[in-house]
């Protein structure tokens, strides 16, 4: 017993050591990598929507989008969330951003493990590029009658996209439309 | 001399990949494209010779009955390290190889030289060791990555090397392709082994 | 999609369509390592399921009330854990079920170093239920580690059937043991591109 | 006088059978189904068929040379790997398309096991699933119609609109660009349906008419004699069974594989065969039989010997697995056809299979 | 007529044109004849001569030597020339008696029993030991033996097999035909001596004359039964024709007949049988067929135990071509022999000659997993899986895939298309296997 009580102590401690120097990197790292993301997102909103501050709206726990107003002017001028649905292999995360009619006005794919060559092409701006100016109404791919072109040996991921994006612009017009309503209601 | 030796073992006689056929899991993962083996690589390299060093040097401290986790936590501790540091400055390459970083902690090369080498040899062998073995895991990932991404991307390292008429077998990019590829490397191998 | 039918997506998912060992690469060592015999596979399927599930369901929990805002122990928190659930349950079954012990023990260390294990563990951490928004929650993590349990099971299992069977046949020298491994694992992951896609 | 005589351990009988008569009887009975490729596509079919069956044979020689052992091509196992593969491509594929697959499919398939007997999976199944996995665009898309046929097998638009491009371009082009399956997947979609509906106003369910139109008798006709679009090999029942009942008569085929799995697919497709959220029902097992490659599959791939159960029970079990397993993909899966790789995975599992059902011996006691 | 049989098993043509229609002729008795000492399952027989002794013909030259052992005749009178190593119906030499003919044929002295029915059957079996008779089909089990089942294995049915599944051999199908009424008395006595109710005569499709014979004279006994059997190899194995009899199994495994309730004894053996009960006559003499397509006149000759073959293939004019193998046996489990030194023991039922293309010398090819094999056994076995276990050294798997269950009956050979030696290789087996249980490491 007491044998096991010194084996364990001295695994407590080593334990203990790794910590702590963990603890110490983190600490260096950590506000690093903080910055990096943050400047990652904002720079990928950035390009949806230029010349913008972003606030952050929380719909719910799973989805909210963030509202894009003018530097300046301070009017909005769009809204950018991320889409996810489940793909050919796996979740496709899409960022996009729409303006203010809910056009979109770009998107990014931001995160999928679609096949390689395939799906995965849908990272590609001869991809991507073709989202800009849809309206919901044109976000079903080709084959299903909407104008988005269809990645090659592909529907699947770009139906994946495409319904995507048309759920979170619902849900997001919806919110905002909501929203102004409210506002309206108390402004009465 | 030693030392000299130490560090060319791994990279052909003693190669961790294709003789010892340790570490099977990242070299198939991650060798689509040579960039990403060469990062895998080189992080993998970094935490074999800092555990094998800091084995070395605890190895007479440590009880043998909780030798093994005891090297577990070291190596955690690296490959965490190595991780957060990837993640802060070479946040591409992090994304990349993704789930593979924290997955060196059972890579079984690393364990596997602490406990055959590190535990019972000195700090500077060690280093040789875990340096001589981290570079033949990269040399050897970077092999097979070579002929995965030329077959199935027509690149190289990024740079376009087959015609651009040459339609990419796309399967050797996917996991079909890293197996047979690695397998028929190996057989290679066999074969040139059996003619010496 | 019914929470049942979500159940059902992630077990064809994680047993078929993201099999471990076939399009994640994990595990690779046992799964090329413990497949000369349909009975020693056996065992180590039984024995990874045991675990795998364990793990997930003990990790689940560390991840979500122990290391708030310590991300960054994860990986060593998991690995210890998972070192200390293997020898637990090698006690545990030494003394409860020798017989069972006889046939598994040898392959209960191994699973330490099993990355599939660590890595269904870290996944999990991370993972979305088929419906693409919800994260896993305590059940989900559990059930998941059971069915990444099943499918390697499974195609270790089809892995020991065919190198039992080639071990009676005359195979070309250079091909013998490693490389026909690697290259059936390859003939395995094309045939499993079958699966991929499955709506349900 | 010295006898000269041969001394060989009984039996000293044998019926005759050789690996060579075996091989070269299959690839006789795929003949009838070439000849409707070739009234239907034209020469490209054939050439197509040979560079299959050539690149096979020519790799399976170059590889027994550089291994040293006897190079056998002549015994027409390589050469029927070959054309199997071929007969798994369209029509319309490039040249180097079924050369590099058949190559793969021998190298991969079969010689690195050692050559015939001994390979665990089909090697022309082998060989499709490669290029599937390799060049996706090129295998499913570029597909043909047949000489004077639909690609469709609705030969006759009416049934579905007289006028239907005018009424949706998009039902017209699905009706004329895709195979039977292709169409039946479509119609799985319900966003695709919905859109069909939307497209050609509210009171016309072109969905269902285009379903009316693939179950039609005359398609289903279409369907038996081959007249629709779809890999070279597989399109023309009739041919396929003159080639499935040559084999089943001189005994190089086993009843149990096909039954079982065509069988199953029956089944299924008769009970499970209403599409899930759509409506329309594919209870319809002749359509379910006759399309895609089930035909050639369930009698000239599932049976290939090496690669399928040795006991009979197993036999059984691998036909209805597969059988599952193709409705599985067909109403489920990703793609709109599941019968290379229903075979292909009972393949990886056919060794658990047998070592599962061995049988008693004869007299057995039980314990 | 509804024709019973067994699951598996093949369609060999059956070749018994060339011989079918020729009487049973009797073989003068030769010059020479060379008696071996193991023509039975079981120990070899002790000769109790010496070179250079008299002996005539059916004296008892060789005694058993154990239960399972049978003694040996003298098959005509002469003197004891040699006691060495002969070929072998097998094909190796093995130790045997020759005896140098003095052309006199004088016989021991013959009894006939008017009352050979109701002896009893400890008399009965005595008489049948004393006549050194083993089973006449080819293995050449004592057949003192099988009618002495153990105590607490009740029988109820004698199977007498006039199958004769083997291609080519007619020997049986002519004593079928030309003494009916003998092998009649030979299965009554049999029935007596076992303590059985019922007797059963199997008999192939192929031999309708036969079946209608043995049906008129089994008419007026309601015991007696002819079980018309379909033509089918091997229908004759002891096992096959119980099942397709009776629809019982002999448990595998070393299972033998009595487990369910039967005795199965060739019909050769029958007559053998009322020969020695009825004239107390030794088994000196057997039917034995001399067929082939180059056999000039192919014949169903009555020849003395010991008659060396070639002597029989002179006696049938010669051939006409020359020969390629040599069959000593049928063609599906025969032994082929590298010369006709060899002589006929009391399990020859045929000697089959080749021309040189019937002999064909197969290359072995690896095994195509077509599965005929199984399809075929009659066994219910996996032959190719054995023989792969067998040449991969794997004995432990083999035994446990059922290895010492093979009958070697040959169906699986006879069809494999890569033309594997499945029985040999199954025989190697089985020898390896037992080596290995006797010196366990």
């Amino acid at each position: 017993m007491k044998l096991y009580l010194k084996l364990g102590f001295i695994l407590l401690v080593v334990t203990v050591i790794a910590t702590g120097i963990l603890a110490y990197v983190n600490s260096i790292t950590a506000p690093q990598i903080e910055a990096l993301k943050q400047e990652e997102a904002i720079k990928s909103r950035e390009e949806l929507i230029p010349d913008s501050i972003f606030e952050e709206v929380e719909v719910s726990p799973d989805f909210s989008y963030f509202i894009a107003r003018n530097k300046d002017t301070e009017e909005i001028q769009g809204y950018t969330f991320i889409a996810s649905q489940r793909g050919y292999s796996d979740n496709v995360k899409t960022m996009a951003g729409v303006d203010p009619d809910f056009k979109l006005t770009g998107i990014k794919v931001v995160e999928q493990s679609e096949t390689p060559g395939l799906g995965a092409n849908c990272t590609g701006p001869d991809f991507t590029k073709q989202f800009q100016g849809k309206t919901m109404e044109d976000l079903m791919a080709d084959k299903d009658g909407g104008k988005i072109k269809s990645l090659s040996g592909a529907t699947i991921t770009t139906r994946a996209i495409a319904s995507s994006l048309k759920q979170a612009i619902q849900t997001l017009q919806q919110h905002v439309q909501q929203q102004a309503q409210t506002i309206q209601e108390d402004a009465q | 001399m030693k030392f000299f030796s130490e560090l060319t073992k791994g990279i052909i006689k003693e190669n961790p990949i294709f003789v010892i056929v340790l570490g099977m899991c990242p070299t198939l993962a991650v060798s689509t494209s040579v960039d990403n083996a060469l990062g895998m690589g080189l992080a993998a390299t970094f935490v074999l010779i800092c555990s094998n060093m800091m084995i070395s040097l605890i190895k007479g401290i440590v009880p043998a009955q909780i030798r093994i986790p005891i090297y577990i936590v070291v190596i955690a501790a690296f490959v965490s390290i190595i991780n957060m540091a990837m993640e802060a400055y070479l946040p591409d390459l992090h994304k990349a190889l993704g789930i593979f970083i924290p997955l060196i902690v059972v890579n079984c090369i690393i364990l596997g030289r602490a406990e055959a080498f590190a535990s019972k040899n000195n700090v500077l062998n060690s280093m040789a060791d875990g340096l001589g073995m981290g570079l033949g895991f990269t040399l050897s990932l970077s092999v097979v990555a070579t002929i995965r991404e030329i077959l199935g991307n027509g690149t190289w390292l990024k740079m376009q090397v087959l015609p651009s008429t040459y339609d990419p077998m796309l399967v050797a990019i996917l996991a079909p392709g890293a197996f047979i590829t690695l397998g028929l490397l190996m057989a290679v191998m066999n074969i040139i082994k059996e003619k010496n | 999609m019914g929470y049942l039918g979500q159940i059902f997506v992630m077990a064809i998912t994680a047993i078929f369509i993201q099999n471990y060992v076939l399009s994640r690469f994990l595990g690779l060592c046992p799964y090329l390592g413990v497949s000369k015999k349909i009975d020693s596979a056996f065992g180590m399927g039984m024995a990874v399921i045991f675990v795998m599930t364990l793990t997930s369901s003990i990790t689940y929990l560390i991840n979500r009330y122990l290391l708030t805002g310590m991300m960054y122990l994860q990986t060593i928190a998991f690995i210890l854990t998972i070192a200390a659930l293997v020898q637990f349950v090698e006690m545990v079954i030494q003394k409860k079920a020798p017989a069972l012990y006889k046939s598994l023990g040898v392959y209960l260390p191994l699973i330490t170093t099993n990355c599939a294990v660590l890595g269904v563990a870290i996944l999990n951490t991370t993972a979305l239920r088929p419906d693409g928004i919800t994260p896993y929650n305590f059940l989900d993590s559990t059930l998941n580690g059971f069915f990444s349990g099943v499918g390697f099971t499974v195609v270790l299992l089809a892995m020991a059937g065919i190198r039992m069977r080639l071990e009676l046949v005359n195979l070309p020298k250079s091909m013998k043991g490693m490389p026909i491994a690697l290259i059936l694992a390859g003939i395995m992951a094309l045939a499993f591109y079958g699966f991929m896609g499955f709506k349900i | 006088m010295k006898d000269k005589v041969l001394v060989s351990p009984a039996p000293h009988l044998h019926d005759s059978s050789s690996i060579p008569k075996v091989m070269w009887n299959v690839v006789l009975a795929l003949v009838p189904a070439l000849i409707a490729a070739v009234y239907f596509w034209g020469f490209n079919a054939l050439l197509l068929t040979l560079l299959g069956g050539v690149s096979a044979v020519f790799t399976e020689a170059l590889i027994q040379k550089l291994r040293k052992v006897p190079i056998s091509v002549s015994d027409g196992s390589a050469f029927l790997t070959g054309i199997l593969l071929s007969y798994n491509i369209h029509a319309n594929a490039p040249w180097w398309l079924p050369v590099v697959g058949a190559a793969f499919a021998i190298a991969i398939g079969k010689q690195v096991f050692g050559g015939l007997g001994n390979n665990p999976v089909n090697p022309a199944l082998l060989g499709r699933a490669f290029l599937l996995a390799s060049w996706p665009t090129l295998m499913t898309d570029g597909w043909i119609a047949p000489k004077g046929g639909a690609l469709s097998g609705i030969t006759n638009l009416n049934l579905i609109h007289s006028n239907l491009q005018a009424v949706s371009g998009k039902a017209h082009a699905l009706v004329t660009g895709a195979t039977p399956l292709n169409i039946a997947q479509s119609l799985r979609d319900s966003t695709f349906v919905n859109s069909l509906t939307a497209d050609a106003g509210t009171n016309m369910d072109l969905a269902n008419r285009i379903f009316t139109g693939i179950t039609d008798g005359s398609t289903l006709q279409n369907l038996f004699w081959g007249n629709i679009g779809g890999c070279i090999g597989e399109v023309s029942v009739f041919a396929l069974l003159i080639g499935a009942a040559w084999l089943l008569w001189k005994n190089i085929i086993e009843w149990r594989i096909p039954l079982f799995y065509l069988g199953t697919v029956a089944v299924l497709t008769f009970f499970f065969g209403t599409i899930p959220g759509s409506g329309y029902s594919f209870s319809i097992p002749i359509f379910h039989l006759f399309s895609g490659g089930l035909m050639l599959g369930a009698f000239f791939m599932a049976t290939d010997y090496s690669t399928t159960p040795m006991t009979r029970k197993g036999r059984i079990i691998f036909g209805i697995g597969c059988g599952v397993l193709t409705v599985l993909i067909r109403f489920v899966g990703g793609y709109p056809e599941g019968v290379s790789y229903s075979i292909l995975l009972m393949n990886v599992f056919t060794p658990l299979i047998d070592a599962l059902t061995i049988p008693k011996a004869f007299g057995k006691v039980k314990k | 007529m509804s024709y019973k049989s067994f699951p598996g098993g093949v369609h060999p043509r059956d070749h018994k044109q060339f011989s079918a229609a020729a009487s049973v002729e009797d073989m003068p008795s030769p010059a020479r004849v060379v008696i071996h000492l193991s023509q039975h399952i079981g120990s070899p027989s002790t000769p109790i001569v010496k070179v250079g002794d008299e002996v005539k013909t059916g004296q008892l030259i060789a005694e058993a030597s154990g239960f399972v052992s049978i003694p040996q005749h003298a098959s005509i009178s002469g003197k004891i020339s040699k006691i060495d190593r002969f070929y072998h119906p097998t094909g190796i030499k093995q130790v045997a008696i020759e005896i140098t003919s003095d052309d006199q044929d004088e016989w021991v002295q013959l009894v006939d029993e008017a009352d050979f029915m109701n002896l009893s059957p400890s008399e009965m079996k005595e008489r049948v030991a004393a006549a050194g008779i083993c089973g006449m089909g080819g293995a050449g089990f004592p057949t003192v033996v099988k009618l002495s089942p153990p105590e607490d294995k009740p029988i109820d049915t004698v199977i007498l097999n006039g199958v004769e599944c083997e291609p080519y051999l007619t020997a049986d199908y002519r004593l079928m035909l030309e003494r009916g009424e003998d092998i009649i008395q030979g299965l009554k006595l049999i029935m007596k001596m076992v303590d059985a109710r019922r007797g059963v005569i199997g008999i192939e499709a192929n031999k309708p004359d036969a079946i209608e014979l043995m049906q008129r004279l089994c008419a007026q006994d309601p015991a007696l039964e002819v079980v018309p059997l379909k033509l089918k190899y091997p229908q004759g194995a002891e096992k096959q024709l119980i099942y397709a009899a009776t629809k019982r199994k002999v448990p595998n495994a070393g299972g033998l007949p009595s487990a369910v309730g039967v005795v199965v004894q060739n019909v050769a053996t029958a007559v053998a049988i009322y020969e020695a009960i009825r004239y107390r006559k030794p088994l000196i003499e057997r039917v034995i067929s001399v067929t082939g397509r180059i056999v000039k006149n192919p014949k169903n000759l009555k020849a003395r135990i010991g008659t060396p073959y070639s002597e029989l293939v002179d006696f049938c004019s010669g051939l006409t071509e020359p020969a390629g193998k040599y069959i000593s046996g049928g063609p599906m489990m025969g032994f082929a022999i590298p010369n006709l030194d060899a002589p006929v023991a009391k399990g020859s039922s045929g000697l089959v000659i080749f021309d040189t293309r019937e002999a064909h010398d197969l290359e072995e090819k690896d095994c195509l997993r077509c599965a005929r094999c199984v399809d075929v056994c009659p066994m219910d076995l996996m032959p190719s899986l054995l023989a792969m276990n067998v040449k991969a050294k794997n004995l432990d798997m083999a035994a446990k895939l059922g290895l010492n269950d093979c009958i070697k009956c040959g169906s699986c050979a006879y069809v494999c298309p890569a033309h594997i030696r499945l029985v040999q290789w199954i025989e190697t087996g089985k020898v390896r296997w037992a080596e290995a249980q006797r010196n366990p490491k």
